[in-house]
């Protein structure tokens, strides 16, 4: 063998590198990430109250969680926040998307328009949506000052109705992000082929029901996870628009686990409900991460 | 752990300048009153102690009556990381006692004699295993009604001294078309109306079985039915847009005349005067309807944490600020509170803050002082949360009184 | 990939356009409505504000609640305003979201690039982490800060946000780099240029569309957390939007509306800005990868 | 020992092996062209040459030195990319001088590198532009003067012409054998392009199913190919295979072959040990320009043979004429004179060069040697 030692040793360095690279990444996600989980998952079996204590309960703190009403509304809310959130968001970001698509004059002047509230959080937008949903002095109270008297729109006051009120302003930040998502994916689409289908003499319609909507796969799944991982951390948004109120008609499991952990000195009753929601994303997460990682190899 | 961490926070402390913890000579406070007229009292209190060298490192943390505060105290706290001097209401302060976070304020307590002027039911709140660990800025008792007296008088209504005079106030008022009541629906402040009734059902001892001990044959008893029966009439008489309204709003409709009564504790007075009103002129304060030989109170604290010892003196020094009679004066005047020691004089206070001093001595000598259960003096705040649920949920119609009582019980039962 | 000048092949009818304009005017309104609001009472007098009308122009326009939430406003003891927590917000973001951006195009070159065994795994776990929500890291957080004498600091601060932000980071350049030519790596191997050297002198000048992304994804996230700048921040690093809180939350007192919505506008002009300025290259850089993820 | 030994090499992906056990000896100076389809192991097998792929088992030598575990810039090769690969962000100039650059080659000798380079690939007034402003042909010539600046032992082309239009590639095949006759350099090409194969090299390896199935001379593969697939797969229109069935006839064996109408006509073979498979079906492979009609069949041939048969189409390619008919059930293709006068439907006699016939056996598809 002729070639030196030295190479050799340099020609290893450069295969170990890309891991020594990756490493405080990586040694940082399982201390910070999996470690903390697997930290709650523990306290989760603990009479933990004030601060971490570790005294084991066994299943105590879920039992208790299941006979709360208080997590069963927040549950039963977040299946109706998230199931409207999700589908409103890519319905309107879909629409807009293929709208803004038709080559529309002053497209450069909407684009930041829609985009824009996804860069506010809502401690600053709380108040105004506040003022704005608040029959007093918001809408309902224009409309009357327009003339339009009979006009009702006390939803954020209403126990039945108070969660959709949350819904319209989550929707309001984030529908234009997932619009920007579907654009992305309307200006990658070949347009070979859609001249082809127009010679097939396909309606703007079907064209894009049976044409560039099904191509749209990517970017429907990647709205999907990005707007159910929002839905499931919804907090800002009930702290600064209702307070969980009417009464608990909008808590949601974030609120709920963080009442408990913090406001509530009852952290072993957090901690179980953090940990159901862990497993709920992972329930999500697990296939849709399964399925787009295979595929790439 | 916690001394090791302490150390070792203290080692690194000493190595990184960057760091923050406050360094002996510095008291770092942590508070939420950065509202305008708070934080100028407590700029008070900052100048005096700078007049004593001692810097004031200030950490403001507004939100949600504290919660947020308390978050954060208890993300520096497990840092090892704790501020000097935190603001505190009841149960936290207990909580942090039995954790052995708090500092040992005998010293200057002795010295001071606070035992003497502190009423007992506060000092409940401010001693733990015969130690001062907090400091007491104020009491504020919560048992409070605020009236516009211009409503009042034009529609021919006195102050009403039990619940049939003051349920046929509210029907006058309703019927001459203002709102009876004025009031915010969150869950704290319904507990705050809820406090004042259950006190005039129960009586003192009901509600001290009931919230205190939490006994569950009172909790589920006829007479707390009856309370949440007079808490709907409460909602019959409030305006439809109430969910989620901040109570400074609903004072504003007093102030307006837009309603006639509002049920809170004595920082609504603020209002009345930051709107230019003068007390028994433009508006009334009296106690609820029942309730007018009792004081539900909350107090304001400031809880000391141990540093090791590095910074007993300025903690003392912080202590014995707080509780001097012309803080006590200076700040409660501003506040609309009253001061914690009851040998303060009332000379600077209003008529309001007046009655308010008399009455929390009287209360005080004749063991009608109870912490209130809305503002966390009566019971832990995990079991505080748990009857907030119900009687925020009764209120908006959720439950009858039936099942308001069955659910008190058992929410109760779990918090425990 | 030019985003303005892409041909459509769709033709649509006159009416069909009219109505399509209707319609992407009204959102356009719907998403203006909030921002409308605040600007709209930032520059009122209290007494107007409270005199009812939010959605009226002001009668008697001022510029003092700005002037007020900038320097003056009452955010502790002392009347600081916001301004000094602007620039400790300025101070956490810039290294935090400068780490997280090299970091993530470093994760993602090597997961691209550098392939190895069970290199999909470690990235899933990475993607995952992206999802947990923050509450349940407080208390462990807040001890391992403490551990490492990092409590109370901004460096403390920015680390954290760059722990929970290099998932999204990664995300991002991987699904960029992962379309970008194999071919050049190799060459560039062959050429005898090392790991870094390739990094440095092939990919990055040619990533400029997906650090934009990623840039304004760490910014505004980094910005507008409340959550972690209000526990882990110290006295003297208190970011702007725990300092808005404070002005907004204020518990007892006056609600001064127009200098809160003042102080509001101005803890969001920094990621506004960011948005308005830098938003058509993000709708490119989306284009140019992370849809593909 | 050669100057690039590849060794009893395999690779594989997990427990599959794509690789099997490939020996190849390439000389100073020569120029081997790897030619398969796409999925045969071409690529990786250059690859691994290049240090781009580990190899799992057997060596690679480079001038005697063992390149496995060697990084690829310590292996002195230069590699030309399917895509060109060049760096987007760089100039032309530094594109080719990036190399040198890593391998700490002081700047004025880049430089004079870099003109030599631009000279003999006259591109010097492209140097300051970026790959973007270039065309194809142009980014072939700068990706082909980034290899040779390095002066390397052994270059390495990737299907370096695939990306070219029709006309370009042939003028670039022209232009790198130029490049080889003049330099004499060594050099290692993969192609799917059997003609690039058969113009460029030197030897080619034709591969198939990771497999080398052979490796040979232009002439060995194109006039004696070892199997049906390389008979098939080199040279365009492919190599007509037909079913046929030995009969020996005065002790010569002759080809039987059924014609478009059903009856059977013999084609005498000049491969004489075929009679021991009298009676037998074999496979009978006969190039399109070996059947002709009789005016220009190869007066060189000792064997030309008559076929009567009919005509299905006929299909004018200018400089030739294929003429396509049944037989042995197959489309089988004549290659005549552009001029030859035939028409579709026509019974005409063709004259098959029987000297270039070979004969593959039908069970293993291999070539029954003489």
């Amino acid at each position: 063998m002729a070639h030196s030692a030295d190479a050799d040793f340099k020609t290893r360095l450069q295969a170990w590198i890309p891991k020594l690279v990756l490493s405080p990444s990586v040694a940082m996600m399982l201390v910070f990430v999996y470690g903390f989980i697997l930290f709650s998952v523990y306290l989760s079996f603990t009479d933990s109250r004030l601060l971490p204590s570790y005294g084991w309960v066994g299943f105590e703190n879920y039992s208790k969680l299941w006979r709360l009403s208080h997590w069963e509304i927040s549950l039963k809310n977040m299946g109706i926040f998230a199931a409207l959130y999700i589908s409103i968001c890519t319905a309107i970001g879909l629409g807009l998307a293929i709208f803004l698509d038709q080559k529309i004059r002053g497209e450069g002047l909407l684009r930041p328009i829609y985009l824009y509230p996804m860069a506010l959080s809502f401690i600053v937008t709380g108040t105004a949506w506040k003022w704005f949903l608040d029959p007093g002095i918001g809408l309902e109270n224009v409309m009357h000052t327009w003339g339009w008297e009979s006009f009702r729109f006390n939803w954020i006051k209403d126990r039945d109705f108070a969660i959709y009120t949350v819904v319209i302003a989550a929707v309001w930040q984030t529908s234009g992000f997932v619009m920007a998502m579907f654009l992305a994916g309307l200006r990658g689409i070949d347009n070979e082929i859609l001249k082809a289908a127009q010679m097939d003499g396909a309606s703007n319609w079907n064209l894009y029901r049976r044409i560039i909507i099904p191509q749209l796969r990517p970017a429907f799944l990647s709205a999907f996870v990005i707007l159910s991982h929002l839905a499931i951390k919804t907090f800002d948004l009930v702290i600064a628009l209702t307070g969980g109120g009417p009464g608990r008609a909008t808590e949601l499991p974030a609120t709920f686990m963080y009442s408990y952990t913090f406001s509530r000195n009852q952290m072993g009753i957090g901690a179980a409900s953090a940990t159901i929601m862990l497993m709920t994303i992972a329930a999500i997460m697990i296939p849709y991460l399964y399925s787009e990682l295979r595929e790439k190899r | 752990m916690r001394a090791i961490l302490k150390t070792k926070a203290a080692v690194v402390g000493a190595l990184m300048a960057s760091t923050t913890m406050a360094s002996a000579g510095d008291v770092e406070v942590l508070h939420w009153w950065t509202s305008g007229g708070e934080a100028a009292a407590l700029n008070v209190l900052k100048q005096d102690l700078e007049g004593q060298g001692i810097g004031w490192t200030d950490m403001p943390v507004a939100g949600g009556g504290g919660e947020q505060a308390m978050t954060v105290l208890r993300a520096r706290v497990t840092a090892g990381n704790a501020p000097t001097a935190v603001q505190g209401l009841g149960f936290d302060i207990l909580d942090w006692g039995n954790q052995g976070a708090l500092a040992d304020l005998n010293e200057v307590a002795a010295k001071e004699g606070w035992d003497e002027v502190v009423p007992d039911a506060l000092k409940a709140f401010a001693k733990v295993d015969g130690k001062w660990v907090s400091a007491p800025v104020n009491v504020h008792s919560t048992n409070w009604v605020w009236a516009n007296k211009a409503v009042l008088d034009a529609n021919g209504i006195g102050v009403p001294t039990n619940w049939e005079e003051f349920t046929a106030a509210l029907d006058t008022l309703k019927a001459a078309g203002i709102t009876p009541i004025a009031h915010g629906g969150q869950a704290w402040q319904e507990a705050t109306v809820f406090d004042a009734i259950a006190m005039s059902v129960l009586g003192p001892d009901g509600y001290k079985a009931a919230f205190i001990d939490l006994d569950e044959g009172t909790l589920g008893s006829d007479a707390m039915k009856e309370a949440f029966d007079r808490m709907a009439v409460i909602r019959a008489n409030v305006d439809d847009n109430f969910s989620g309204r901040d109570w400074n709003l609903a004072t504003a409709m007093v102030i307006n005349g837009e309603a006639g009564f509002q049920m809170m504790g004595d920082w609504a007075k603020g209002e009345f005067l930051n709107a230019g009103k003068v007390p028994g002129e433009d508006f009334l304060c009296f106690r609820f309807p029942g309730t007018t030989e009792q004081v539900t109170f909350n107090a304001d604290q400031f809880m000391m944490f141990d540093q090791g010892g590095s910074v007993s003196t300025e903690q003392a020094a912080l202590a014995s600020a707080i509780l001097s009679p012309s803080f006590q004066s200076a700040f409660n005047v501003v506040k609309g509170s009253v001061p914690a020691r009851t040998d303060v004089s009332d000379a600077d206070f209003d008529a309001c803050g007046k009655q308010g001093m008399k009455d929390l001595a009287a209360a005080a000598a004749s063991g009608n002082l109870f912490g209130s259960m809305a503002h966390g003096h009566a019971a832990p705040a995990s079991v505080k949360n748990a009857i907030y649920d119900v009687v925020t949920a009764h209120f908006n119609g959720e439950y009858d009184s039936q099942t308001a009582v069955e659910e008190l019980v058992d929410a109760v039962s779990i918090a425990k | 990939m030019s985003v303005a000048s892409q041909d459509t092949a769709i033709r649509t009818g006159r009416v069909t356009r009219k109505l399509i304009y209707l319609v992407l005017v009204l959102f356009a309104l719907f998403y203006m409505l909030p921002l409308y609001v605040m600007l709209v009472n930032s520059v009122k007098p209290l007494s107007e504000i409270t005199g009812g009308g939010m959605m009226n122009l002001p009668q008697a326009f001022t510029l003092e609640p700005w002037a007020k939430a900038w320097s003056s406003a009452q955010i502790g003891v002392e009347p600081t305003g916001l301004a000094p927590y602007f620039w400790n917000s300025i101070k956490m973001v810039v290294p935090a979201v400068a780490v997280s951006t090299v970091l993530g195009a470093l994760n993602g070159y090597v997961l691209t690039k550098w392939r190895f065994k069970y290199d999909t795994i470690l990235f899933g776990l990475m993607l995952f982490a992206c999802f947990i929500p923050f509450q349940i890291v407080l208390i462990p957080m807040a001890r391992m800060l403490g551990l490492m004498g990092l409590a109370g600091t901004t460096w403390g601060l920015a680390l954290v946000h760059v722990v929970y932000g290099i998932g999204f980071t990664t995300l991002y350049f991987r699904n960029y780099y992962a379309v970008f030519p194999t071919e050049l790596i190799r060459a560039a191997q062959i050429d005898g240029a090392g790991f870094f050297q390739i990094f440095w002198r092939i990919l990055l000048p040619s990533s400029g569309p997906i650090a934009v992304v990623s840039v304004i994804w760490q910014f505004t996230n980094i910005w507008n957390d409340f959550l972690f700048g209000a526990s882990f921040a110290g006295a003297d690093s208190q970011p702007m939007t725990v300092a808005l809180n404070n002005l907004v939350q204020a518990s007892h007192g006056v609600k001064e509306y127009n200098v809160h919505f003042a102080g509001a506008i101005l803890a969001a002009m920094p990621t506004l800005l960011v948005y308005i300025v830098a938003g058509r290259y993000f709708v490119r850089g989306l284009m140019a990868g992370s849809v593909k993820g | 020992m050669g100057f690039l030994d590849i060794d009893n090499t395999t690779k594989s992906y997990g427990s599959v092996e794509v690789l099997h056990k490939v020996d190849i000896s390439i000389e100073e100076g020569e120029f081997l062209v790897l030619v398969g389809p796409s999925g045969c192991g071409k690529s990786t097998l250059l690859n691994m040459i290049a240090g781009l792929e580990e190899i799992t088992s057997g060596e690679i030598r480079i001038k005697d030195n063992v390149m496995n575990g060697v990084h690829p810039s310590k292996r002195n090769i230069a590699m030309v990319f399917q895509s060109y690969a060049l760096y987007p962000n760089m100039t032309v100039g530094q594109n080719i001088t990036f190399g040198l650059e890593m391998h700490g080659v002081a700047k004025p000798e880049r430089e004079k590198a870099m003109q030599d380079v631009a000279r003999l690939l006259q591109i010097e007034q492209l140097l300051d532009r970026k790959p973007g402003q270039l065309s194809g042909g142009q980014r072939q010539r700068v990706a082909m003067g980034r290899a040779l600046v390095r002066n390397p032992d052994v270059f390495l082309f990737d299907e370096p012409l695939s990306n070219l239009d029709a006309k370009l590639r042939v003028d670039m095949r022209t232009e790198i054998k130029k490049l080889h006759q003049s330099l004499g350099t060594t050099i290692v090409y993969v192609t799917h392009d059997q003609i690039e194969a058969l113009t460029l090299s030197t030897r080619i390896a034709v591969m198939n199913g990771g497999y080398v199935q052979q490796l040979g001379t232009p002439q060995e593969i194109y006039d004696k190919p070892e199997n049906i697939f390389v008979a098939t797969f080199m040279g365009s229109p492919a190599m007509n295979v037909v079913p046929a069935v030995v009969r020996v006839d005065g002790g010569v064996p002759q080809a039987e072959i059924v014609l478009f109408d059903g009856s059977k006509a013999r084609l005498p073979f000049s491969q004489p040990n075929l009679t021991a498979w009298d009676g037998r079906d074999i496979l009978l492979g006969i190039r399109p320009e070996a059947i002709t009609d009789h005016d220009s069949a190869d007066r060189k041939s000792g064997n030309i043979a008559s076929l009567s048969n009919r005509i299905v189409v006929t299909e004018p390619a200018g400089s030739d004429m294929f003429v396509s008919m049944q037989l042995g059930g197959k489309d089988v293709i004549a290659r005549m004179r552009s001029d030859a006068d035939v028409r579709a439907g026509q019974d005409f006699e063709f004259a098959v060069n029987m000297e270039k016939a070979i004969a593959f056996d039908p069970e293993t598809e291999a070539r029954i040697q003489p």
